[in-house]
């Protein structure tokens, strides 16, 4: 877990705003689920590291947890840090701490298992389908461009059912109306992506009464539980734990989806 | 006589004796044991613990940080477990390690503050305690304990009166004259002081029109804030004489040296270590670096700057 | 009635009428003119130009400045030509170009300020005097006129009565409380104030272990201090009912979107102008760009920040 | 003398902490002597721009007055900003901002040349001698590692005399020693370098009576005469002017050395 300078072995543009990023890396295991927290710039500016999940560990050896020599993570230039980022070349080298969290639970062998990922989102998804190879993914996206890694996951042979906000592929209008009809007590659902669709997620899956995970993304500073920066407000069903507050990167960033405080999210 | 490594690092704050100047800040080094896996806790002159209160508390709503350039806005609240639970779960972690714990406490009322430091002084490996005055006094409506001469006098004298073990006051940024608090809390038996605290800040967030932190206001810390932590501890050091520690920004030796030489005795590193778990040990390598190619000590590189 | 272009981002600050929020700050943009081949000073709000002393005055020894994280400290020492060489030599060149133009003074005494501020009533071109309260008050043996309420009311009082000029007056950031500052200059009858001036800091250069500035200390301004500046013109703003410019590391149209929403009824671009000197203008446009986003104007967005 | 973004052509190392880095700017009219201000980051740290002299005008048109396409500078990395620059790849951009300074005033027909560099001070020398194309050049470095601009010279058909600290290329020791000898009353200096080798080249053209110009280097935040951040204390003969302070960007870079207090220097 110790911070390591890693080189750069590609960082392409897939689409317009996707960048997938090579790092060379002699990785210790990781579980599907867990994130890095990369420094972007030896400057002062930004200041802090950037979280991003694991999209893949590559020549990977194990099972549930996996050491490699690459990792790939795929990003989206949302701001200062990503745009630096997507600036860098191969050869050139980036500090990377982690892996960091405690990544997505095994599923029993007797659940189905519903993939639900909005955006960037699909990115621990990717790492959990490829350990798992079974269950379905409902992907959500704003338009079609954005939606080409799914075929990654058609690759493990799984089925992908599309969303798009523009109704450029598949259902028009929100991922998790696709959730509704294809859920049952007996699925657990894992979902990855912004607050407002895995609120609805959890929504139907407890109205359904399936259990949830969700991996949740908060602003970080420290991503190894110091700070306490990146709380969220947990559920009274979390009270055994006598803790109204837990932290996204230490606790989680995946959560059961009940154990969470939807409303203060 | 040939000086050893050790004695050209080691400096002495009131008692607390520490291997080299360079402690951890309170609230970025947790309770120090979460650490282990990224750095060597023996390589450090000490760790200052997150501030504790007399019972746990949750803290704040989120969102609790924001970046801001060059630095960071953090309104966590002031969650811990709670002197109680320190002493019983997570002091004992540190137990066998070979460097300085210094507890950092906080109060509403002086109660509490005597209450937390009595409990600490019957325990077991703590070195020191930290007096963070930068709460708001309860019973006074609020006003903050930290820009008073008078209130942060009666927290000190109270904390003295309820251990036997060193007291170091942190003093706040947001004053007038910093100068004339420093000299109030000596006055009032201050082993030591260290400076700064954060210093009051907002990011608005301007499509949403409110505030990015929960709590509209939280602390600026980190490499921004540097130049006004360094002009602080260079007019504290020549107001008081007890031992002066400096922090604020500090991300390299070269950062720390420039408090050492204004007047700081020891340093303390802050938000650097969420940026590399790993810093406060290379700043103390590199402070060592520094002296053995000035021939020198850190005893001698304190307040050793010439104005004028 | 569809709003206009002007009206949507013209504002008036007690009488001066400003195009837009966007003016320059003192001191990082000369006499106005030396920005003529870098930029449009027609598309600015206004121009606040050099500190303006009875007498012209030399400044500081060098090094005078020294860059910092996200930000520099100066201590030019108010250099500037004098009222009289500003009014007969630097004035003229602005003369017909379509913006306000304030003039900013200081004096080491009362009676010098009020001396500057009465030839500046008697000129042609100014629309407005802003006050520099953080200058030492020599009769006072140095306390600075900023940090004392009295002192400070003392100066605008008389100012108020030496000109018929709008008068603006600009407060310092060291300070516990600045909503007592500014309610105290407000008392005594400023018309609007303007809000931060730098924060005092200190480089040391480790190798020659001495400050890196000739002077010690310096102001620190630039991003770095943006958090500070937006939470402070936030408390001002709900204290005092006159108008309040913000300035402090603006840098881009969001940064200056975040004062205004805080309560600023303009700002003021400093340091920036020396990264870009036709940055202002790029404010300016980015403001009218998020305005008219919005469907809003400048004058609905100050103070528009939801809280809690 | 707007601000402009200009198009990195070439930053090559020339030897260990040089660099030649040529930027496609259609130039304004540059003089010998000016300089550019360099934005070397789109972010805030470092957030002022860096003063670089001007070496070559490529493709230039004009006798004292350059008008190119092109601009080659030449650069040492010592700190923060050069050490950012030095990794800027051809493609990139760069804010520009210039030509600023006075430049070398022009030499009377009737006076003998001789320019004086230590280490980087060697840049605008050799814009400088390539418009004038005669007189003699000093030039100190540490070693003969920096020496290496020198054969441009030489392709002027100048004469080139070195002093190396390390006594690697010629002279060993301060290359003010060569000063000594080889100017009258009738030569003109021109020197940039440290502030020590121009302060001993001032004295001892003072003393053999001859004029001297220097090139002096100060900490800039503004480069253009408004932030006052770059003074230098004149001497009494500047007091005609009243002005204590003259600022090395607008004033300057280049005074005539019996103008500059060079005991507060
Ligand atoms: C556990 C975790 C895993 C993530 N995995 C990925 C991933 O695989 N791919 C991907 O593209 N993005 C991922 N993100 C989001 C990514 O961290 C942010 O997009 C990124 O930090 C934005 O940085 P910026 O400087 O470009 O944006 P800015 O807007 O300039 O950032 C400003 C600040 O806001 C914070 N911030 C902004 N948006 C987010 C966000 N959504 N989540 C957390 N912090 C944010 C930044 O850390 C920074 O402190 C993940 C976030 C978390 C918490
Ligand atoms: C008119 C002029 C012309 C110059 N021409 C050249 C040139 O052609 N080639 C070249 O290599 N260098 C030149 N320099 C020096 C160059 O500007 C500095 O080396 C550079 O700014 C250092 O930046 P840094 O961030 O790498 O160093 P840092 O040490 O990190 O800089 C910190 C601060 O100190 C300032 N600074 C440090 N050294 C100098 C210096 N010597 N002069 C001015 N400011 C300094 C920087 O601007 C910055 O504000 C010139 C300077 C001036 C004033
Ligand atoms: C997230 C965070 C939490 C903090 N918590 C405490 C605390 O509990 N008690 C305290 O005295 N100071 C606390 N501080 C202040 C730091 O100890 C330090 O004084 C300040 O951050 C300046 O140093 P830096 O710039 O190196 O971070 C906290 C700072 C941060 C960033
Ligand atoms: C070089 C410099 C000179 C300044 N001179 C003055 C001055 O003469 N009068 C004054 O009131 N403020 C002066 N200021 C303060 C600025 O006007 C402004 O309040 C401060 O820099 C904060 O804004 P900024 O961060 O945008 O620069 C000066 C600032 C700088 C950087
Ligand atoms: S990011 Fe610091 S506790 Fe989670
Ligand atoms: S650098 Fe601003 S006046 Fe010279």
């Amino acid at each position: 877990m110790q911070e390591q300078t890693v080189e750069i072995l590609y960082n392409e543009r897939v689409s317009s705003r996707y960048f997938r990023l090579g790092l060379k890396w002699k990785t210790p295991a990781i579980a599907p689920g867990h994130f890095v927290m990369l420094r972007v710039s030896d400057g002062l500016d930004p200041l802090l590291r950037r979280p991003f999940g694991v999209y893949k560990v590559l020549n990977a050896k194990g099972k549930d947890r996996l050491r490699g020599d690459c990792i790939e993570l795929i990003y989206q230039v949302v701001g200062k840090g990503t745009g630096i980022l997507s600036g860098k070349t191969p050869g050139e080298k980036l500090s990377v701490l982690g892996p960091l969290g405690n990544g997505f639970p095994a599923p029993h062998p007797s659940q189905d298992i519903v993939m639900i990922a909005g955006g960037m989102g699909i990115v621990p998804l990717y790492l959990f389908a490829s350990t798992i190879k079974r269950g379905a993914l409902l992907f959500g996206a704003r338009g079609k461009a954005e939606t080409l890694v799914a075929k990654d996951f058609k690759a493990l042979g799984l089925k992908v059912k599309f969303a798009t906000e523009d109704g450029s592929l598949g259902h028009k209008g929100y991922v998790t109306d696709l959730l509704r009809g294809v859920i049952t007590p007996a699925t657990t659902v894992y979902a990855c992506g912004p607050a407002p669709m895995l609120k609805k997620a959890a929504d139907i899956s407890a109205k359904e009464g399936a259990r949830c995970y969700v991996s949740l993304e908060r602003a970080m500073a420290c991503g190894i539980g110091v700070c306490l920066g990146c709380a969220v407000k947990a559920s009274t069903h979390n009270e055994k734990e006598n803790r109204n507050y837990i932290m996204v990167c230490s606790d989680g960033p995946v959560f059961e989806s009940r154990l969470i405080d939807w409303d203060r999210i | 006589m040939k000086k050893t490594k050790e004695s050209t690092l080691a400096v002495d704050i009131a008692g607390i004796k520490l291997k080299n100047p360079v402690m951890t800040a309170s609230g970025t080094f947790g309770y120090g044991s979460e650490f282990m896996p990224y750095t060597d806790l023996e390589k450090l002159g000490g760790i200052v613990v997150k501030g504790l209160s007399l019972k746990p508390r949750q803290g704040n709503p989120s969102p609790r940080i924001v970046e801001t350039p060059c630095g960071m806005l953090n309104a966590i609240g002031l969650q811990n477990v709670g002197v109680e639970a320190f002493i019983s779960e997570k002091l004992p972690k540190l137990k066998g390690v070979d460097t300085a714990v210094v507890a950092n406490i906080f109060g509403e009322t002086i109660d509490e503050y005597m209450e937390v430091a009595k409990r600490l002084d019957a325990s077991d490996g703590v070195s020191g305690i930290e007096i963070n005055i930068s709460c708001p006094n309860v019973k006074k409506g609020g006003i903050v304990f930290g820009t008073d001469p008078g209130e942060a006098a009666k927290v000190v004298g109270a904390v003295k009166k309820s251990t036997r073990l060193p007291v170091i006051t942190k003093l706040s940024p947001n004053v007038t004259d910093i100068k004339l608090m420093a000299k109030a809390v000596e006055d009032a038996g201050t082993d030591a002081v260290s400076l700064i605290n954060t210093i009051t800040g907002m990011v608005v967030d301007i499509e949403k029109r409110r505030p990015v932190l929960a709590t509209s206001t939280g602390g600026l810390s980190g490499p921004a804030i540097r130049p006004i932590a360094v002009r602080m501890v260079w007019q504290v050091s020549q107001a008081v004489r007890v031992p002066v520690i400096g922090m604020g920004g500090i991300m390299t030796a070269k950062d720390a040296l420039e408090f050492i030489i204004a007047g700081a005795s020891a340093v303390q590193v802050g938000t650097a270590n969420f940026v590399d778990p790993n810093i406060a040990v290379k700043v103390a390598e590199g402070i060592a670096e520094y002296v053995e190619r000035h021939g020198t000590t850190v005893k001698e590189l304190v307040g050793s700057l010439t104005t004028g």
